[in-house]
């Protein structure tokens, strides 16, 4: 045999004959050993989410914003339906900050005046966001708003995701006519315009907060029982779960064993979606007039009060304007996040 | 040759059709009938949409059959009621699988996925002795304890059909439906696994159902060996008489088209096509041409089909 | 017979999460002018990423480290996009392993097969169309002429297949690149485009890169074979040295996990798995797989070492000082097999297995 | 294409049998509603109720005037309104349909072709800054409510910069910009997210990657054969687009002043005028469901492979 070498010299390589020798088990790797750490993929997901950064910055705000609005009562400054009459329409007066807009004055007329010393209000009272037409305070307001709004933001999603869940299970796992006519349901709910159905709730039943998130409730599922029967369509044809049914699994084990830890990505995903779009749908409400009724405060109504007079007092609707606006790009962000670190391929 | 031997399995006109009596209607299995010997292995070859893995599913009661019946051990499967005599056969009967990574739940960890069929049956009574067990799988099929806590993806193709074997293993089952378990994968990895297969079946006793389209490994690991076509069982016989002395003409055409790892065998190798015959009102059926050795055809070219095995042996 | 391709020390590395995977780790071959070179791996052993390089079709994360790809002389690598453009689809074509997926659902057939045309030969509608139905007709397309109007979920996969042939044919290109054109066949459909390619080579006088990992297929259409490990290639011969004469233990592993008719007891099986080329091993990337495995394979990688003109192998079992050793007993009997069958002249009538 | 007829047919009758369920549904929850059309009116006497009541019909029993009401129906009759001066809810409503029409018909052709174009950008520019940006002006659009939106725009272009009128509708393309951009945003943002997602996809198919083989510049491949590929699903969120439009419609009309079908809901939902609401709630679920089926039909027509299993009758 020739030892004449095609491509690669090896004059650098210093070759002794004891190096022919046969190589031991010690200097052979095992080659079924894994090297990597262990990594589940609950792990491996969040390694993927930390690195968008957008989606972990909007985590942190939203946890922020959480925090504030369940500590509301510890941080509000004032009883948020406390009217004081006399210090109506203060814009925002932060102490040692001298940037107008936020230093107790505004423009009348053509002129800026010290609104806070026009209305006699004490020097030491700040109202850091100023006050509305009733002389309560815009930011106690509009933490306790942020809660009212979240809390029904995620009871409504709490019960799409229960509903939700379950009727897409149920569809997608016993297909045939059960699917079908499930599906027939689905498509006659669908054809109403969900906000129509949450107004017909609303009519029906008394305005308040149980009332829209049984509105909500009732419209919110939807969607989420499309995607988890088109997912448990997918799934239940794979193998593992064949292997599982070949077994002698119980339908009940299966879903829970098998079915929803590989759905759970896209209810977590879908659930994300649906938190900011019943904010939204709160907010709407509101702002036309049929959601919250006064004095409680939620986003959608504090942007309704600053609408009426937002000409003159911009800031009484841009403040919790803005607050809705952070939230619901907030929850956006992390949940594409979220979709991209579960499921980098997923569709709709 | 072999009726001597116990019949493990024995699979009557078993038809599968999907979308029955709608304008859609699929005959996947078309009344085919066979039987399988205890601790043999049962190849069951074809392309496809040939019905192989249909038939392979309705055995182990994944789909209820249009018509038909198949006997385990002398019970017919798909009359089984009661939730205790349904347990006792999905441990008689196993599975595995096609695609090494759509056989493996991804969320679960190798020690759930192996002790699946351990919970359902209840076959440890400890935690402790339900670990052992899974360790005692995982070396069986030459992996490792420690990859016990890892999860599937992990894993290369060729250990994730091991770990499929041991998920089927660990209710000692006494029937193995093995549905294309290699053609997913490579070929220095494909010899792995049989060869796993092959140990398997002589140290446990069992008895493989080898579904498969890949003919030179299913010739290798059958002792019999059945063709399939259109939903129809259209030869029977042992392995060496299906290669060697191929009689239907689909077989032979089948064969003829496989290319061999031999440039000099591939230079001469002819092509033979097959074109199904127009029924003729003739009633066609399985009959034995030589003992063992099953043709799908009519009464009357019977004689020819002799003539023809006769021939193979001059 | 003179190169029209020959690609030199090609390295190729990818981008992903985990790091930086060595795809491809030096590769040399070349390409004579009408021949049909194989090029036989396991998945992920490289074999693919080299021909998308030749046609300069690498996903947006690969990185061309280094090497050349000699096309009639001209670097591919070096050439801009829009000159790949100009050879894509002329000069070098492509075949893809999915028939099912590689055609656009919703353009009709006959639109997609004169696309080439009127990119590259700048014919018109009428003329691109006439020639497009020669085409399906030369690549046995049954009733050509009114399935040009129907979309590709109307054809079965063999019929799928010969369109795309024909699409890769349309301007007769001096080199087509075919990524495992049959794998997703059923083998009785496999050969009736083994057949067809092997005769349109014949016609339009193509040379023929063949990605495969199906042995039977190499035997059937290769005149030479490369042999490609964890992203080099290991072994480089004629079909027949390949076969009968292999000389890297990769390469016998590959033909012994195969069953012979005489085979009996246990398949030999190459133990274990490919390296992960995110961090390939030192020294020879098979050494942790291989039986024959001496101290220098886990120091140094192995150069090629020439057999004959033709046949070259990377492996230090080929060194001067290395000890003389056996092939797999499997091996030995192949060849054993096959110096009786062609004594007797008639090989493997009985269409037994090798 | 007899088959396709009779799925039509199937389909046109769904379509009445949900229009119908949600008629009736609506009718007695209105039913169940407190207060009377007079409940503003508090100095009207027992006896001026009673006349009052018995001019709409309100004193029959509950099924006579569910039945009246099915009937009205049927040739087009919604009732009559309990304000505004007694007006024909039909009538009411009809000089309305064109404003929201011209509305909503800007909205969806600018909003969606703009976002088809930022789609197909942000997706040939996969993983760039382009993409980011384009992804992230999605999610802004997606995020902040129309009504911000819309009070935003007043205040910017109408009172600041004067560039716009406020809120005063006159029919003119002038003062249709405002809103038409507050209510284009949503649809600009849902499609362009869509597009994204299925443009990537298409983008990494293997018939993307053939036509690059075959010579075409990226460019060329994503017009050629990518954008007509990702856009017929986008047919499929054509159904919630209307849906959002017609939310959106409700507050933007109100903001902009725009005497269109939102803007009176929302007065009627205000001043409690249940024959009105009924209209409305009846007139928006005609439309989407006949969008459901429109975007049914054009699927068919645009995908041929749609076309073909419906011609098979599926």
């Amino acid at each position: 045999m020739s030892n004449e070498n095609h491509s690669v010299a090896d004059e650098t390589i210093k070759i002794s004959p004891d190096m022919f020798e046969r190589a031991t088990g010690a200097q052979k790797e095992d080659s079924e050993k894994i090297a990597a750490p262990s990594l589940s993929f609950l792990q491996d997901s969040w390694r993927r989410l930390k690195k968008n950064k957008a989606a972990v910055l909007s985590l942190i705000v939203l946890i922020l914003m959480m925090l504030a609005s369940v500590a509301a009562p510890i941080l509000a400054p004032r009883d948020p339906n406390a009217q004081v009459i006399q210090h109506a329409n203060l814009p925002p007066k932060i102490p040692g900050v001298d940037i107008n807009g936020l230093n107790g004055t505004s423009v009348a007329g053509t002129t800026r005046v010290d609104k806070y010393e026009q209305q006699n209000v004490p020097d030491d009272v700040y109202y850091f966001l100023g006050t509305d037409s009733l002389g309560r305070d815009l930011l106690s307001r509009i933490l306790y708003g942020t809660r009212v709004s979240l809390l029904i933001a995620f009871v409504a999603a709490l019960f799409d995701l229960t509903i939700g869940v379950t009727y897409g299970l149920v569809s997608g796992w016993y297909g045939g006519r059960v699917d079908n006519v499930m599906q027939r349901i689905l498509e006659i709910i669908s054809g109403v315009p969900n906000l129509v159905v949450v107004i017909l709730m609303l009519l029906v039943l008394n305005p308040g907060i149980t009332s829209i998130i049984i509105a909500l409730a009732i419209t919110g599922w939807i969607s989420m029982a499309r995607v988890v029967r088109a997912q448990t369509l997918k799934l239940k044809n794979q193998e593992y779960i064949l292997a599982a049914r070949a077994l002698g699994e119980s339908p009940v084990q299966i879903a829970l064993k098998h079915l929803i830890p590989n759905l759970s990505g896209v209810i977590i995903i879908q659930t994300m979606f649906s938190i900011p779009s019943a904010i939204f749908f709160e907010a709407f409400l509101s702002f036309i007039g049929i959601g919250i009724p006064a004095p409680t405060a939620s986003l959608g109504t504090l942007i309704n009060d600053g609408y009426k007079t937002f000409r003159f007092l911009p800031h009484l609707m841009w403040y919790p304007a803005g607050v809705i606006c952070v939230l619901m790009i907030a929850f956006n962000l992390l949940a594409d996040g979220l979709r991209d670190a579960f499921d980098p391929k997923m569709k709709d | 040759m072999a009726d001597n031997r116990e019949k493990i399995l024995e699979v009557k006109h078993l038809k599968q059709y999907f979308n029955a009596g709608t304008k859609n209607e699929v005959r996947a299995v078309d009344d085919v009938s066979f039987d399988i010997y205890k601790g043999e292995t049962f190849g069951l070859v074809g392309e496809s949409g040939s019905g192989k893995s249909t038939t392979g599913r309705s055995i182990i009661r994944l789909y209820d059959p249009t018509d038909g019946e198949i006997d385990f051990e002398g019970t017919k499967v798909h009359n089984i009621s009661g939730k205790k005599d349904m347990l006792q056969f999905r441990r008689d009967m196993q599975m595995i699988f096609q695609d090494p990574y759509a056989s493996l739940n991804p969320k679960m960890k190798i020690r759930d996925i192996i002790a699946e069929g351990i919970d359902i049956h209840g076959l440890a009574s400890s935690q402790a002795e339900r670990n052992k067990r899974v360790n005692e799988l995982l070396e069986l099929v030459g992996l490792n304890p420690d990859h016990a806590t890892r999860y599937p993806h992990e894993f290369s193709g060729g250990q994730r059909q091991r770990i499929g074997i041991a998920r089927a293993l660990a209710v000692k089952p006494k029937f193995i439906v093995a549905d294309e378990p290699i053609s997913a994968l490579d070929v220095s990895i494909q010899a792995q696994v049989v060869n796993l297969l092959m140990e398997l079946q002589k140290s446990q006793g069992l008895t493989f159902l080898f579904i498969a389209h890949d003919l030179s490994m299913v010739k290798y690991i059958s002792d019999r060996i059945g063709v399939m076509n259109a939903g129809k069982l259209l030869e029977l016989a042992p392995a060496e008489d299906v290669y060697n002395r191929p009689l239907h003409s689909y077989t032979e055409s089948l064969l003829s088209a496989v290319p061999l790892p031999d440039p000099e065998y591939e230079r001469s190798r002819r092509r033979t096509q097959y074109v199904p015959r127009q029924a003729n009102g003739e009633e066609e059926k399985m009959r034995e041409i030589v003992p063992g050795h099953f043709v799908y055809c009519r009464e009357s070219e019977v004689e020819a089909l002799k003539q023809k095995e006769a021939a193979y042996h001059k | 017979m003179s190169n029209i391709l020959e690609v030199k020390d090609l390295n190729i590395t990818f981008d992903t999460f985990a790091g930086k995977v060595q795809a491809i780790r030096g590769v040399n071959f070349d390409l004579k002018k009408g021949e049909t070179l194989a090029i036989v791996g396991e998945s992920g052993s490289g074999k693919s990423v080299t021909t998308r390089s030749i046609m300069r079709l690498l996903s947006q994360n690969a990185n061309i480290e280094k090497g050349e790809i000699l096309f009639n002389g001209q670097d591919l690598v070096k050439k801009s996009e829009k000159d790949m453009q100009g050879i894509r689809g002329k000069e070098i074509a492509m075949i893809f392993q999915d028939p099912m997926t590689s055609l656009n659902p919703t353009t009709t057939i006959g639109k997609q097969v004169a696309e080439p045309l009127r990119i590259h030969q700048n014919m018109n509608k009428e003329e691109a169309h006439a020639r497009a139905l020669k085409l399906l007709e030369l690549v046995g397309l049954p009733n050509a002429k009114n399935r040009m109007k129907q979309y590709p979920h109307q054809f079965s996969g063999g019929q799928r297949q010969r369109i795309v042939i024909a699409i890769a044919l349309a301007c007769s290109p001096e080199i087509l690149i075919a990524d495992e054109p049959t794998t997703a066949l059923d083998v009785t459909i496999q050969a009736q485009i083994l057949e067809l390619m092997k005769q349109l080579q014949s016609k339009i006088d193509t040379s023929i890169i063949f990605i495969t990992h199906d042995l039977g297929v190499v035997a059937n259409v290769a005149d030479r074979v490369a042999v490609m490990y964890a992203g080099k290639i290991v072994e480089v011969g004629t079909v027949d040295e390949i076969f009968y004469n292999p000389q890297h233990p990769y390469t016998w592993g590959l033909l012994a996990s195969m069953p012979t008719l005489e085979t009996e007891g246990s398949l030999y099986a190459i133990p274990g798995t490919p390296p992960d080329l995110l961090d390939p091993p030192k020294g020879d990337a098979f050494a942790p797989r291989n039986a024959y495995a001496m101290k220098i394979d886990t120091e140094y990688e192995p150069p090629m070492f020439k057999i004959s003109d033709t046949h070259y192998a990377a492996t230090w079992l080929l060194h001067e000082d290395a000890p003389a050793v056996e092939p797999p007993a499997e091996i030995k009997a192949r060849q054993e097999l096959f110096k009786k069958r062609y004594a007797e002249g008639h090989p493997v009538a009985e269409g037994g297995t090798v | 294409m007899k088959s396709y007829g009779k799925y039509l047919a199937k389909r046109l009758f769904y379509m009445l049998l949900t229009l119908f369920l949600i008629a009736s549904i609506t009718f007695f929850l209105m039913k169940l509603l407190p207060g009377t059309p007079y409940t503003n009116q508090d100095k009207l006497s027992e006896e001026q109720i009673y006349i009052m009541n018995e001019q709409y019909g309100l004193n029959d029993p509950v099924p006579v005037q569910y039945l009246r009401y099915m009937g009205g129906l049927v040739t087009g009759d919604l009732g009559t309104s309990f304000q505004f001066d007694n007006t024909p809810v039909t009538q009411l409503l009809s000089t309305r349909v064109g404003p929201s029409l011209q509305l909503g018909a800007q909205a969806v052709l600018i909003g969606t072709i703009l976002g088809i174009v930022l789609g197909v950008i942000a997706a040939m520019k996969q993983n760039t800054w382009v993409d980011t940006a384009a992804t992230f002006t999605a999610i802004i659009g997606r995020s902040i409510p129309n009504f911000v939106i819309a009070v935003l725009l007043q205040l910017v272009f109408g009172v600041y910069l004067k560039w716009f009128p406020i809120a005063l509708w006159d029919g003119g393309f002038r003062s249709s910009i405002l809103p038409t951009i507050a209510l284009a945003i949503s649809p600009l943002a849902d499609s362009a997210r869509f597009i994204r997602t299925e443009m990537v996809d298409v983008l990494s198919s293997d018939y993307i990657e053939l036509a690059r083989a075959k010579g075409l510049s990226r460019w060329a491949v994503a017009f050629k054969h990518g954008v007509r590929n990702a856009l017929i699903p986008l047919v499929t969120i054509l159904g919630p687009m209307a849906v959002a439009l017609m939310t959106g419609s409700m507050v933007v009309e109100n903001i902009f002043a725009i005497p269109g079908i939102g803007e009176q809901f929302v007065k009627s939902i205000t001043t409690n005028d249940y024959p009105t609401i009924m209209g409305v709630t009846i007139l928006y679920s005609a439309m989407l469901v006949f969008i459901i089926l429109v975007v049914d039909i054009l699927y068919g027509v645009i995908d041929p492979r749609i076309r073909v299993s419906n011609e098979r009758g599926e």
